[in-house]
């Protein structure tokens, strides 16, 4: 099992490893290394051998049969935005007969890959507002977090690493489990530590509790006193959870803690008000995070003046059209005196068109053809292109201090 | 119990105090007397070992008439009140509350204002300053306020609200203090109206460069920082929160500067002290990571600004005079100069808000970051960040996943009833890029199966 | 009463169909059957007359026995219901009303919840088909899933509403006629997925466009429309709403096309008459707007194609054969079109959504517009109009007050309990620059004073 | 009095016309003009008869004496925004001797820049919001609309500008007056259509009255069915009003009818929303518009190896400061045995900074100097910026439909 959080010197790839394999900017998926593995993606099967030994962030490439090729390719159709990864050479995808080079790369997890890489499994916390939620609850290497749900176990991973210790709770108990094991898996759990299983405190640190925080509360068996400086509540009535806040065993007593409710719905947010009030909090203060992701793209400049020379054109060849039907018509007549026909076919076909071949049409915008974006033949300018769809509302995030009890220190 | 400089006031540090108006401004602990200027003054000692978070109310000696001759005279800053904290509000909030308000309220159309300005109010200025020096409490002083004045019960409930809590900015005395925390000190500065000094930055665009930073304890970190060291305080807290004296976290902070000497003026209200950040983070300028000078040259500079002196011998000295010591601080920092402009695929994470043009920048100084770490880099505009991912990165095999981000908090007026986002805001808190850095495999290097 | 078909459905026009799983689809009522696919069929008879905006229930007649023997071969399509108008409902909402759900909810927690998928339901897909021909309503129909579902009271009430709704949805037959209006048009393409075609302009992004252009009932306005004629219709509806026999109005737009023939697919929708466009929208391709021709040059070209004609001849001619006739109407429009080329400072505003580069394309056409009128152009990214403006706009002095504008618009989810923007939206609804022609005044023609 | 809403072919202003006087972006002035009439702007005093005449549209342009560009220097200084506009010849303030050239723009009333040159008198409902009102109202020439209150009359003119009729009420007598005076001036008022003071009648179309629509509904004398398609209400309780458009001879009875509601507060948005409900209203919807202004700029490109030849460009210069250093002394020692020291004080002065005069260092970035944005000594490349200070919320928008009556047309 490697460990989820390493800023070790080596920067090598080893057996039983976790690490992050990139196939796509929509497909990042975490593989634990093994002697015998195999990874199946649309750009072929990779062995993990072919992985460890590799620095991390190394690419890692083979060629392809056209088979494969084949089938990246019909991916490709699918999924436009992941065109321009993980295949080079596409615009030599006509000639079936030549080997193309496709590739993945090995990375380390972070929890912001990791979060990438979950099929969305609950309501995930993404990185807009779990990045903002740790600044605002001033989360440091110093904090104990509770958390409450554990949900996907996505913003267990981020507290995780930035925080002292994480108590996280979840209700349901398939999903507690299943984020157990993948606390276990990257060396997060603070049980590990206490077994001797690893040795790094500040890597292991999340205690994970099977609980209904509304109903049972905070406390657990594992500590006497949870001593908690920030509290995030991420559940559908966290106005059931903030009185059970107030017994002096869970939050640190005499120093400034804070609190964030997470909730989706206005409504929620009015009662989540309400029960801080009531329960003694203040600077309560209701923010919303929109964060949006872009891609820098390449958009064709066109001049105006080619659209009037492409209108010229068909002009002169609209005009050229009406003598040339002569001509043609005296070709057809001297052909058909003849036998041989088929030998001048394609000089009589392109007489027929009343026009030159599509070819040579002056054609500056690639119109009716396939233009690759940025293709060389034309000219580019660079746009930032704001993701298809957009992540309008995650939830509303609600934040409040407390001092439980004021004492002066001397 | 000692007090706990992280958690608690305490002597000879920069605190942030909120004042009545919301708003943030910094002194010293170090200072005898706090001065908060129309707001009162008291002394620091009365502060010092309370929570940060406290609310304090500065009261006067009701028989000190000795003051009120001295105010009467125009010098009321001279003597300063006493600082009680409210030890019995858990909330320590600094806005009016609706206990206050509501026994005041009625909700009758507006129909009828005629708004008679100023006349109206039966109590004057000076009434209120007198009451005030007569150690009555804001609520006290606004339920004075409100029945004082002919015109109130003729406002809206809204107007009577932003009525009061207008006033109560103007005369209540009292004052929450704060620990410097980055976001504080971000708050101080909005207040200030001096967001260009920090480029712009948003707390919700520094807090996504962090994580997407992926900012560990023991992380090293090369960063260039044009926010006068708020970058790099911002690390710091995620890295050690205060805490200087945690041997299991050693992560280090190296700075790119433009200047030969790096401008952090910020990083002093970090309250870290001199020796940590000493150990912590190192800077070197542009010049001299990349331009750098080999041994060889170094000690060849060294011998011909001290003629008659030869280094190994210096280092080999067990004691040195001051004189030789800085000679050889300066030929041992030399040395680190060096090495840090060899030290290639070494950093967890480059983090870079400047100003430089981006492509050649990110160009020169990538190799500096071990493969599979990420590259984020904050900019005011988005154009420059576009120019950087179109010519630049994705030109280039070895960057990943390239992407532009924006993050905007939309804060909202949090009052039960009459909830709303702000109806206005500053600034737009800049854009982020971010990537990976990667390494590329030739292609001819793959055996074609 | 005569059937307004402005406000009310009418034959022969297309219309827009909302059904239950809140699609927009286009029909026409020229159909005589409108078939909605698994939502059944009915006769465009049945609905015309009734006013734009009612929701009807499709029914089958109870003793239609035959309709059930063909159904079960597979062929229910062939058989039309009868539409019957929801004539006492004045809000004639598709949505699932709360209403209906109240009565089967409980708000226990979803701890206990194992989804067991579909098989906990009891009633079968079938059941639910045949429920459906006998006539029964979507409530009655949801009723009946909700106590067939052993599962449904373990659900958590959100999920509970989530599985209604997907079943409403899936099983009802009704369905909601809209006027086939711009903002209707564009949720129409919206919910085809095909908003590249009109250059993902949103509604909010338009009706920017047209308001900061002053779109008035008598304004003569030159257009680019890259949208497949969306932009015109949505100019047209603000000039005329449909109307097109007032005569005390009487605007013009003027198109410049790409192409020799415009490509104005979407205009059709617009219900207006050939006659009614005809007269009101003039059309030119850039090339005979920017490269006219002169009289004299098409008067020879005209005796170059027809030898043997003298064009005034054919003037003077009182009747005219229809070949006559064409080459007459070819002669007089190429006269129009010189005279559109020759009309400088006449147009009340330039309204572009053009993919061309757009510094060339403004610098040789806005000579056509009014001095003191606006230039408003859209895009669907930011940095076309930002060259624009820095690369032509600001460095000319025939133009002012030049803006990059962008205008989002944020819906929500709108039931009251469970109020929250929409989670996720698609496109961002594209840029416009908007800025007023003006004319420069030569320095040195002032006197000093 | 000229009208407001104006598409005549000829573009001439003429005396007694309503313009907008454009002097920056964020002064518009509206302006009567009269053959005496004066205006004074930051530019200098403007005779009303150097208008009159004009195009719309013209610069009206002056050189100022000295005494009139130093105010609109000193002006320049507070709004730095402006600082592009309206002056010319910005880069040769220093030499005070020279006439500098100052302009107005005289313009054409619109309703979006009547908008922009108002004081900001109540709220003002801005072009982002009532573009989006108007085109979602479905609002057209055929239109009948209402609008509660008419506050400051700006939507009034937008609406006025595209609808049919316009019904407006304003509770508040003397903004009442305030905004009937206006539409008057601006040739809105239907009153003076009936009192054949003009003949258009698509341009006169405003009723307005001094009315509490939540107390006394919505009919009144003027005619005796209003026959609304579309009602916008910007009121603090739109719930006391909604009952009242039940009156059948307020709405349009047997076609689809709007309603839009603009408020603050989300706990009205509830309240409005059950309202809408309990009468009957449907397809209820509730959205926000985000506007934002933007300008573009230009950001100086600062290239790294500039900045390291700064640094070795200091470095050789501290080098070469202690060898002149010892230069310096030498020349000190000879200068003081003589009496003439003053002459040479220039050169001493240099010597004795150990550096190169200012304006001889290498300073591609303009250091320490007032660089003007765009100046060509320099390399720039453009940027959007967005504007200071941003509308982060106006008011929530809810709309609904409702058909009060169905009957068959046939």
């Amino acid at each position: 099992q490697g460990a989820f959080v390493h800023t070790d010197y080596e920067n090598i790839v080893k057996e039983n490893d976790l690490v992050l394999v990139y196939i796509s900017k929509t497909n990042i998926r975490p593989v634990v290394l093994h002697k015998e593995g195999r990874l199946n993606t649309k750009y072929g099967t990779f062995l993990h051998s072919e992985i460890i030994g590799k620095q991390y962030g190394s690419q890692i490439g083979k060629f392809l049969n056209s088979n494969q090729v084949n089938r990246g390719k019909r991916h490709n159709k699918k999924n436009k935005d992941e065109k321009k990864e993980g295949e080079v050479g596409e615009e030599n995808n006509d000639e079936e007969d030549e080997k193309k080079f496709g590739f993945i790369h090995v990375l380390k997890p972070t929890p912001e890959l990791w979060t990438l890489s979950l099929p969305h499994r609950t309501q995930i916390v993404y990185t807009f507002d779990s990045s903002y939620i740790t600044e605002r609850l001033q989360i440091t290497s110093l904090s104990n977090v509770i958390e409450a749900g554990t949900g996907s176990g996505s913003l267990s991973h981020q507290f995780s690493r930035t925080c002292g210790k994480l108590f996280t709770y979840e209700f349901h108990e398939v999903r507690k489990q299943q984020a157990e094991l993948e606390f276990q898996q990257h060396g997060l759990l603070y049980q590990d530590y206490l077994d001797g299983k690893t040795d790094d405190k500040n890597v292991a640190n999340i205690i994970i509790n099977h609980r209904d925080v509304c109903k049972d509360g905070f406390l657990i068996d594992q500590v006497e006193n949870i001593n908690a400086d920030c509290v995030f509540l991420d559940l559908p009535a966290p106005w059931e959870a903030i009185p059970n806040l107030n017994d002096p065993r869970v939050m640190n007593q005499n120093k400034q803690v804070r609190v964030c409710c997470f909730s989706p719905c206005f409504e929620q947010v009015d009662k989540t008000i309400e029960a801080l009030e009531l329960n003694g909090w203040g600077s309560i203060e209701m923010v919303e995070i929109q964060g949006r992701n872009f891609e820098g793209r390449k958009r064709m400049v066109k001049s105006i003046d080619d659209a009037i020379k492409v209108l010229c054109d068909q002009k002169e060849r609209r005009n050229l059209g009406a003598s040339n039907y002569r001509k043609y018509k005296k070709v057809r007549n001297e052909l058909q005196e003849k036998d041989g026909i088929n030998d001048d076919e394609h000089d009589l076909k392109r007489l027929k068109t009343n026009s030159i071949p599509a070819d040579q049409k002056f054609n500056p915008f690639g119109k009716g053809m396939r233009v690759k974006e940025g293709d060389e033949k034309y000219e580019w300018s660079n746009v930032c292109k704001i993701e298809s769809e957009i992540k309008s509302h995650t939830s509303y995030l609600t934040f409040a201090t407390k001092i439980f009890n004021i004492t002066r220190q001397e | 119990m000692a007090i706990d400089p992280i958690t608690h006031i305490s002597f000879d540090k920069y605190i942030i105090i909120q004042l009545p108006n919301e708003l943030y401004k910094i002194y010293n602990t170090f200072t005898e007397v706090i001065g908060l200027g129309k707001y009162g003054s008291f002394y620091s000692k009365d502060i010092v070992g309370y929570p940060y978070g406290t609310v304090f109310d500065i009261e006067y000696e009701e028989n000190d008439t000795e003051d009120q001759n001295k105010k009467q005279k125009g010098k009321k800053e001279e003597t300063p009140g006493v600082a009680i904290p409210r030890k019995d509000d858990t909330a320590q909030s600094l806005e009016i509350t609706d206990d206050i308000l509501s026994n005041n309220f009625n909700s009758e159309s507006n129909r009828l204002l005629i708004d008679q300005g100023s006349s109206i109010q039966k109590l004057s200025n000076e009434d209120i300053e007198l009451l005030k020096e007569q150690n009555t409490r804001a609520d006290k002083l606004i339920s004075n306020i409100i029945s004082n004045n002919g015109n109130f019960q003729l406002k809206t409930k809204q107007s009577q609200q932003k009525y009061l809590i207008r006033k109560f900015r103007k005369f209540s005395k009292c004052f929450k203090v704060e620990r410097c925390t980055p976001q504080n000190l971000l708050k101080f500065l909005m207040d200030k109206n001096d967001l260009l000094r920090i480029n712009d930055i948003s707390l919700e665009s520094i807090a996504l460069q962090l994580n997407l930073s992926n900012i560990q304890p023991n992380g090293n970190y090369l960063v260039m920082d044009e926010t006068g060291g708020f970058l790099i305080y911002s690390i710091l807290e995620r890295m050690y929160g205060g805490k200087e004296d945690d041997e299991t976290k050693n992560g280090t902070i190296t700075i790119i500067t433009e200047t030969e000497h790096p401008q952090l003026d910020l990083l002093k209200y970090s309250n870290y002290s001199d020796e940590f950040l000493k150990k912590t983070i190192k800077y070197i300028s542009v010049m001299e990571l990349l331009k750098p000078q080999n041994e060889e040259f170094v000690r060849a500079e060294f011998l011909r600004i001290n003629e008659d002196l030869n280094i190994n011998e210096l280092l080999a000295l067990k004691e040195r005079s001051p004189l030789q010591q800085r000679k050889v601080n300066w030929f041992e920092r030399q040395m680190s100069l060096i090495k840090i402009s060899n030290t290639v695929d070494y950093y967890d994470a480059l983090v870079l808000q400047t100003d430089f043009e981006l492509k050649e920048l990110v160009d020169r100084i990538s190799k500096y970051v071990k493969p599979g770490s990420p590259i984020v880099v904050f900019c005011k505009f988005r154009e420059p960040l576009l120019d950087l991912s179109n010519e630049y990165l994705m030109k280039n095999l070895n960057f990943l996943n390239v992407k532009i981000l924006q993050t905007s908090c939309r804060p909202y007026q949090t009052k039960r009833g009459k909830i709303h986002p702000l109806m206005t805001m500053k600034s737009n808190g800049g854009w982020l890029l971010s990537c990976i850095k990667v390494i590329y495999q030739d292609i001819n290097s793959v055996d074609k199966e």
